[in-house]
């Protein structure tokens, strides 16, 4: 296996290269796109490290939509004149101190103990009850089903962070900061042809996430980001954010997580429990609801804060 | 018949990894995006072809979404969208209608 | 050397040059930028763990609480990434300057 | 039969390789912007293409067939809008005007 174990390196090598790409490009764009190629290349690494339901959403969320929002904001900052760099003692200090870390961490990875600690039997044996064939999902949406509500949460939590961003007299109004003056024809055609094709690919990879690598976080990146295509080029117009429907929509997900956790104290003997025997049509439910506003939260946070009601261009 | 499909997804891959390092440089941030739209294009083939060598389960899907996706962040860059068309942020501006002055 | 072990050395290097980059790098967006590459390399540590772990018992697989775990992480680094940039586009349209310098 | 699959195969995905390595070559010969970005919207999708034909007759059918072409169409689609994109995007900035129409 020495081609593989060379492949690997080389791998490593060019992950590390383009970190520090990122790290000392001119240009903020430049740096930017390093760090797209540096996630394209971590999600192999996850195929290798045999997590291809981290790659997905790798892919997806850390390559995908944060190059999206990145590249949107290298491409609007301002070109003012660099800020002065600290001064040689602070960068001598950060240096010592970061390598000491890192050496730290690579004296961990190399004294490891043989026999690792693992909780991937007790994972899998319990699986069949559940109803599901993927590992990952039971103990996103079962074992550690209170991680995933919290994290459902704190998507909305961040949304309402960015939305107390506007100013004042713009509360209430339209997302506007996506919508494009006057979009590239060849723009309008993608953002035409690829929802459909992009809808069907959300909702296959949360249908699969029950037996194969995929789920609710997978699927709804996707829908949101085919949801953004079609802000951009104006095909569909952002949601007032004041409006109800979109807010019970946003909730949807972690609602219906929470009450069916809380039924779970009468119907399954705990908090977050499934009553025997109805633990798969529950976790679709959830899934399904949670692919929504996962959808949703991630587009709107997307579009960024709501402007004036009149809009600009509306 | 595996061993070939994965050397080809090495060759594939090792080949547009080249491109990118060279071509990260510039001139331009044009050159740059499209290299790392190479890159791009050649993860997915090597992942197929890794998928059918190595037989695994949903590495056809992370392909599948990394094609989906392949022309989105690339439309945040060069799209002049937003209020301002696209161009920097305003600074500062002077006709907000919260100010009292 | 495994090639577990060398994604592992892989993710410490990119925690330490995350660190440094966070320290150093006038620019709020290159922060940004630089917390990403150190989160991404403490998520690879752990899913280093977890295909050790995994991959004694299940043969070729990888600990799916580790990776579960990991998957929540990736969501709220996406989270707070997309927060910061917004609180920086802020900072340029109050101030004019995209560093954190307060005398300029 | 399956003899002549796998000879099938081979000989496409090598294609494939090939063009991805011509796709590269390009990126790095080529004299500016335009003619980098022509040189590798039709390399790579091409590249692509043939490994997905070489792959074919190894993935189960029908949805990991159609799983592959949906891959290459994909593909193919997010090229056909980065290119125009980026080609307007090089051409003003290296000209300080609008192209002609």
């Amino acid at each position: 296996m020495s081609v593989a174990l060379a492949a690997d390196a080389g791998l490593a090598l060019l992950i590390l290269g383009l970190a520090v790409w990122t790290s000392i490009a001119r240009t903020a764009g430049g740096a930017v796109i390093g760090f797209m190629a540096y996630g394209l290349l971590v999600a192999l690494v996850w195929v290798r490290l045999a997590a291809v339901d981290v790659a997905l959403t790798e892919a997806a969320l850390g390559s995908g939509l944060t190059g999206f929002v990145l590249l949107g904001a290298a491409a609007r900052l301002p070109r003012d004149a660099p800020a002065a760099r600290p001064g040689w003692g602070l960068r001598l200090a950060a240096g010592v101190v970061s390598a000491a870390v890192a050496a730290g961490l690579a004296a961990v990875v190399l004294l490891l103990p043989v026999s690792a600690p693992t909780l991937a039997p007790a994972a899998t044996a319990n699986l069949p009850a559940l109803g599901l064939g993927n590992p990952v999902t039971g103990v996103l949406i079962a074992y550690r089903a209170i991680d995933t509500l919290l994290e459902s949460v704190v998507l909305v939590l961040a949304l309402i962070g960015l939305w107390s961003l506007a100013r004042d007299g713009d509360w209430g109004g339209r997302p506007g900061a996506l919508r494009s003056a006057d979009p590239s024809p060849a723009l309008v055609l993608l953002a035409q042809v690829l929802p459909p094709l992009g809808i069907l690919v959300g909702i296959y990879l949360f249908w699969t996430g029950a037996i194969a690598p995929g789920g609710a976080f997978q699927g709804g990146t996707v829908l949101a980001a085919m949801w953004v295509l079609t802000l951009v080029t104006g095909l569909t117009r952002p949601p007032r954010v004041g409006g109800r429907g979109v807010r019970l929509l946003l909730v949807a997900g972690p609602a219906l997580f929470l009450a069916i956790g809380v039924a779970g104290f009468w119907l399954g003997g705990a908090f977050l429990a499934y009553p025997a025997g109805y633990a798969k049509p529950l976790i679709l439910a959830i899934e399904a609801a949670l692919t929504l506003s996962i959808a949703v939260a991630l587009g709107l946070l997307l579009a960024g804060p709501p402007l004036a009601q009149s809009g600009p261009r509306a | 018949m595996s061993e070939f499909l994965l050397i080809a997804a090495l060759c594939v891959l090792g080949t547009v990894a080249l491109g990118l390092v060279v071509i990260l440089r510039g001139p331009t941030e044009a050159d740059r995006l499209s290299a790392a739209q190479l890159l791009g294009t050649g993860g997915v083939a090597a992942l197929l072809l890794l998928g059918v060598a190595t037989d695994t389960t949903g590495v056809a899907d992370l392909a599948l979404v990394l094609a989906l996706l392949a022309a989105f962040a690339a439309v945040a860059f060069i799209t002049p969208f937003g209020t301002n068309g696209g161009r920097a942020d305003p600074v500062a501006q002077p006709d907000r209608p919260q100010d009292p002055e | 050397m495994s090639s577990v072990t060398l994604f592992g050395l892989c993710g410490a290097a990119l925690v330490g040059l995350g660190l440094f980059g966070l320290i150093v790098q006038p620019g709020v967006l290159r922060k940004i930028l630089a917390f990403n590459l150190l989160g991404s390399g403490v998520l690879l540590l752990f899913g280093v763990i977890a295909r050790r772990g995994g991959g004694v018992v299940a043969g070729n697989g990888s600990d799916p609480v580790a990776q579960a775990l990991i998957i929540t992480a990736l969501v709220v680094a996406f989270a707070a990434t997309v927060l910061a940039v917004a609180l920086l586009r802020r900072l340029v349209q109050e101030t004019g300057r995209d560093s954190l310098d307060s005398d300029g | 039969m399956t003899i002549a699959l796998t000879l099938f195969t081979i000989i496409t995905v090598a294609l494939g390789v090939v063009f991805f390595l011509a796709g590269t070559v390009g990126l790095l010969r080529f004299p500016d912007t335009l003619t980098r970005l022509h040189a590798l919207t039709k390399a790579d999708n091409l590249g692509l293409g043939l490994v997905v034909l070489g792959l074919l007759p190894q993935v189960a059918w029908p949805f990991g067939g159609l799983k592959l072409i949906a891959v290459w169409l994909l593909a193919l689609l997010a090229g056909a809008t980065v290119g125009p994109l980026l080609g307007h995007a090089a051409w003003t900035q290296e000209r300080g005007r609008e192209p002609p129409p």
